[in-house]
């Protein structure tokens, strides 16, 4: 069903936590399945700094917030908000198509946060 | 690594004895019971026999047993059989918020199509009140359908009262005994039955069989049209070797229920105690003690989602299941849990262990010192625990 | 005694091969494959292969096999899951007149229910005309279903044609290749078919699982409704030892057919040219050659009954078959061969021997040294023969 790149993220996920000064969070839930992730990082310069996430959800969930954070770690916000959804899921080798929602979450709540440290910034 | 499988009730391993049985109808006795020659007089007298033994294990005659694919396709016969046979007498039909999907989703075809339904709900420990049933009762009902054990979290149904309560108003009364079977005394007579639907991979028969009870004198639609197989109830050629596997798991669970009982409740017991007592925030599911199947465990792990349980227990050689939408396909969680007022957010972090005639107390101290683990690492995880505690 | 199998159109046994196979599933994999565990997740890797195997060899893809639990059931699924679900396009049906009784059956249920139906004739030699099928087409034709072999007679129909006819018309088409499967190349573009019913345990492998083939684009209403396996077309626990050793089987048969034909073929009209030799008043029903499927003899031996031929040859260890109505559970004897155009007392005398993969030339002999001993024997005790002489 998973790819041995997703059991490898969930098992062994990058990055969990939460960042207690951060300056850029964001929180999604996925209406369709009730899942829920939350992402925090610290941006500087525009660039992400550090990112850590929270997820509940399913193996899939986990695994693509686990790859997100992995991804746009070190990236300006503008290179980050480039990548999509689809492009976790390819990065993790593919999801099953039941899937495929998980993966929505995982880029939407990178995007959210970007967004709060936007606003957060231009608040200043 | 160990592989320790606990989910009995979404299927068995079928029992060495069993399938050393099927092998002989596989290569040695393969006729086809209908012809008239030998190889096909012996398999039809050894269908004969399975079909006594299967009969016996819920008290019914052998003539009132027909063989199906499994309990799917025998809930389906029932429900859909006896509706278009008695349409002309009325169209509403009866049933409960946590029956399985073969029966649930057979009442949401036959509301399309011309019929009426009402499905009457359970309390939070996931049982239906006769009172309930009395109520939904109208003049022009024609069938009442209740499971008599609850798949998901193991809730004895009060089936006997229901079925009496069928028979004094002339209602026919379906019950889907596919997870008490073997496991629970059924008795078609005490029960006030009419029609029961039983399947064999759930009680280590092959998978692919299954049988509907059909009380002397019912009459029902049947779904198939073919060769006649079945008293025509059910045409197709007879899946010989399953249904003779099927007799002969029916026939080792009448002889070992009793003593098999004691042992799983005893386990069931031990793993219930050691999971409440070493995790906070869990929510046990359905009734404790004996209103429910003696294999079942069923509990509710706040802060975390089912399908990533059942991966990292499955990672350290663990099977459950559970009733998150994750792993449902369709993107709800369980019905069942939901119906017994559980939030959608409790009800993903469900967990099923269903135990077998194999699980030994090893097992169940493994899985006691792996969950909790488990669960710290997953709650670590959680964007819901930290702001909860 | 020696016992010889000469009825594989009514069952085969299991190839051992298969049937190892099917051993390693019952006991060792033995998951749910719907399960998200490691114990599940094999099973349904292996259900895909099973899958594959099973797409290749009638030139499908994957996702266009649907598992039922046989033949028959695959053939009532096309035929009423296309009629609902075209119903409001259309309500017109035609078949022919020497389909199985799964496909018969089923119209006539539909007969019963709304839908018109049109059954076309078969020539003596039982074969349906191109041009009859063409006139029975009316604008609100859904629906024309003919079956690829028959099963009692052979007879290899034009199915390509008529499915180019059918697929000019916007007329969904389905094939019965229950009996071709194995025995002759299919391949589901190239016949211009939508639907195609092929069953497992007449190509050595085991009893109780069948497939539809299904068009890539082609809706049709499912039978039973539940857990959503197949695509939600086919619910219940899938059948998994059985979906794998019917894989196993099709790639036998695959890899087996065009070597096994020529025997088959050699062994037939070796036999077809034994019993002319040396009994007289006999009639081959069917085409002889290329018209009939490689494994099957049907002859009528004039002046004796059906099933007192099978029990004699029964009592020196031969299995065959007949369409005399003593033999059918009704009254009547076969429709195939009244259709054919027999009369009814030569329809009685008519005798199906079926070859397999495991026939010898020595049983060939034997069958040819007791054959003409018995029909001998009945004719000294039938009223008919003497009058006759
Ligand atoms: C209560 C109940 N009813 C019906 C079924 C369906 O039976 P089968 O798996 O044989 O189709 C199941 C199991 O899946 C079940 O637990
Ligand atoms: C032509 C044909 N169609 C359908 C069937 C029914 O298939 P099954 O025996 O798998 O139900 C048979 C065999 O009995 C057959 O010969
Ligand atoms: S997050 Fe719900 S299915 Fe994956
Ligand atoms: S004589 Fe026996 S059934 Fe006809």
């Amino acid at each position: 069903m998973y790819s041995e790149k997703v059991i490898d993220h969930f098992t062994n996920p990058r990055n969990v936590g939460e960042i207690e000064n951060a300056n850029g969070v964001g929180q999604v839930g996925n209406a369709k399945c009730g899942d829920i992730m939350r992402i925090s990082m610290v941006v500087e310069n525009d660039v992400i700094k550090d990112i850590k996430f929270k997820t509940f959800g399913c193996g899939a969930a986990v695994a693509t917030s686990s790859m997100v954070t992995e991804m746009v770690k070190g990236k300006s916000v503008n290179e980050a908000l480039d990548i999509s959804n689809a492009a976790v899921a390819e990065a993790l080798g593919g999801l099953p198509e039941a899937k495929l929602h998980c993966s929505n979450l995982a880029a939407d709540a990178v995007h959210e946060a970007i967004k709060d440290y936007i606003q957060k910034k231009t608040k200043v | 690594m160990k592989r320790i499988y606990l989910d009995h009730s979404a299927t068995t391993p079928v029992d060495p004895q069993v399938a050393e049985l099927m092998m002989v109808y596989f290569t040695e006795y393969y006729g086809n019971p209908s012809s008239v020659h030998s190889f096909g007089r012996q398999v039809h007298k050894a269908i004969d026999e399975a079909r006594e033994k299967v009969a016996s294990l819920i008290g019914a005659n052998p003539s009132e047993i027909t063989f199906t694919s499994g309990g799917t396709e025998a809930d389906n016969l029932a429900i859909q059989g006896a509706a278009r046979i008695r349409a002309k007498k009325g169209t509403h039909l009866i049933t409960s918020a946590i029956e399985h999907h073969a029966v649930l989703d057979t009442f949401k075809y036959l509301a399309k199509n011309g019929y009426e339904i009402t499905i009457v709900p359970v309390d939070e420990e996931g049982l239906v009140s006769v009172q309930d049933i009395e109520k939904a009762i109208r003049p022009d009902t024609i069938l009442i359908s209740i499971m008599h054990a609850n798949n998901e979290v193991g809730s004895i149904q009060p089936v006997a009262e229901i079925g009496r309560i069928a028979r004094e108003k002339g209602i026919l009364f379906h019950v889907d005994a596919v997870q008490s079977l073997g496991k629970l005394p059924i008795d078609v007579n005490q029960m006030n039955v009419d029609l029961l639907t039983i399947s064999s991979h759930k009680i280590y028969g092959p998978k692919g069989v299954g049988a509907l009870y059909i009380r002397k004198g019912v009459r029902i639609s049947p779904l198939v049209f073919g060769g006649s197989q079945e008293r025509k109830v059910r045409s197709g050629t007879e899946n010989a070797p399953g249904i003779i596997g099927f007799g002969k798991a029916c026939e080792l669970a009448g002889q070992r229920m009793a003593d098999e009982n004691i042992e799983l409740v005893r386990l069931r017991d031990k793993l219930f105690d050691g999971i409440l007592a070493s995790i906070d925030r869990v929510k046990v599911n359905g009734p404790r003690g004996a209103k429910r199947l003696p294999n079942n465990v069923n509990i509710s792990i706040n802060f975390i989602e089912g399908e990533s349980l059942l991966l990292s227990l499955d990672l350290v050689g663990i099977a459950g299941s559970s009733g998150s939408a994750c792993t449902s396909g369709s993107l709800d969680p369980s019905h069942v849990l939901l119906a017994m007022g559980l939030s959608h957010e409790v009800a993903h972090g469900s967990l099923r262990l269903s135990l077998g005639r194999q699980n030994t107390d090893e097992e169940i101290d493994y899985v006691l010192q792996e969950l909790p683990k488990i669960v710290q690492r997953l709650r670590e995880m959680s964007p819901l625990y930290h702001k909860a505690i």
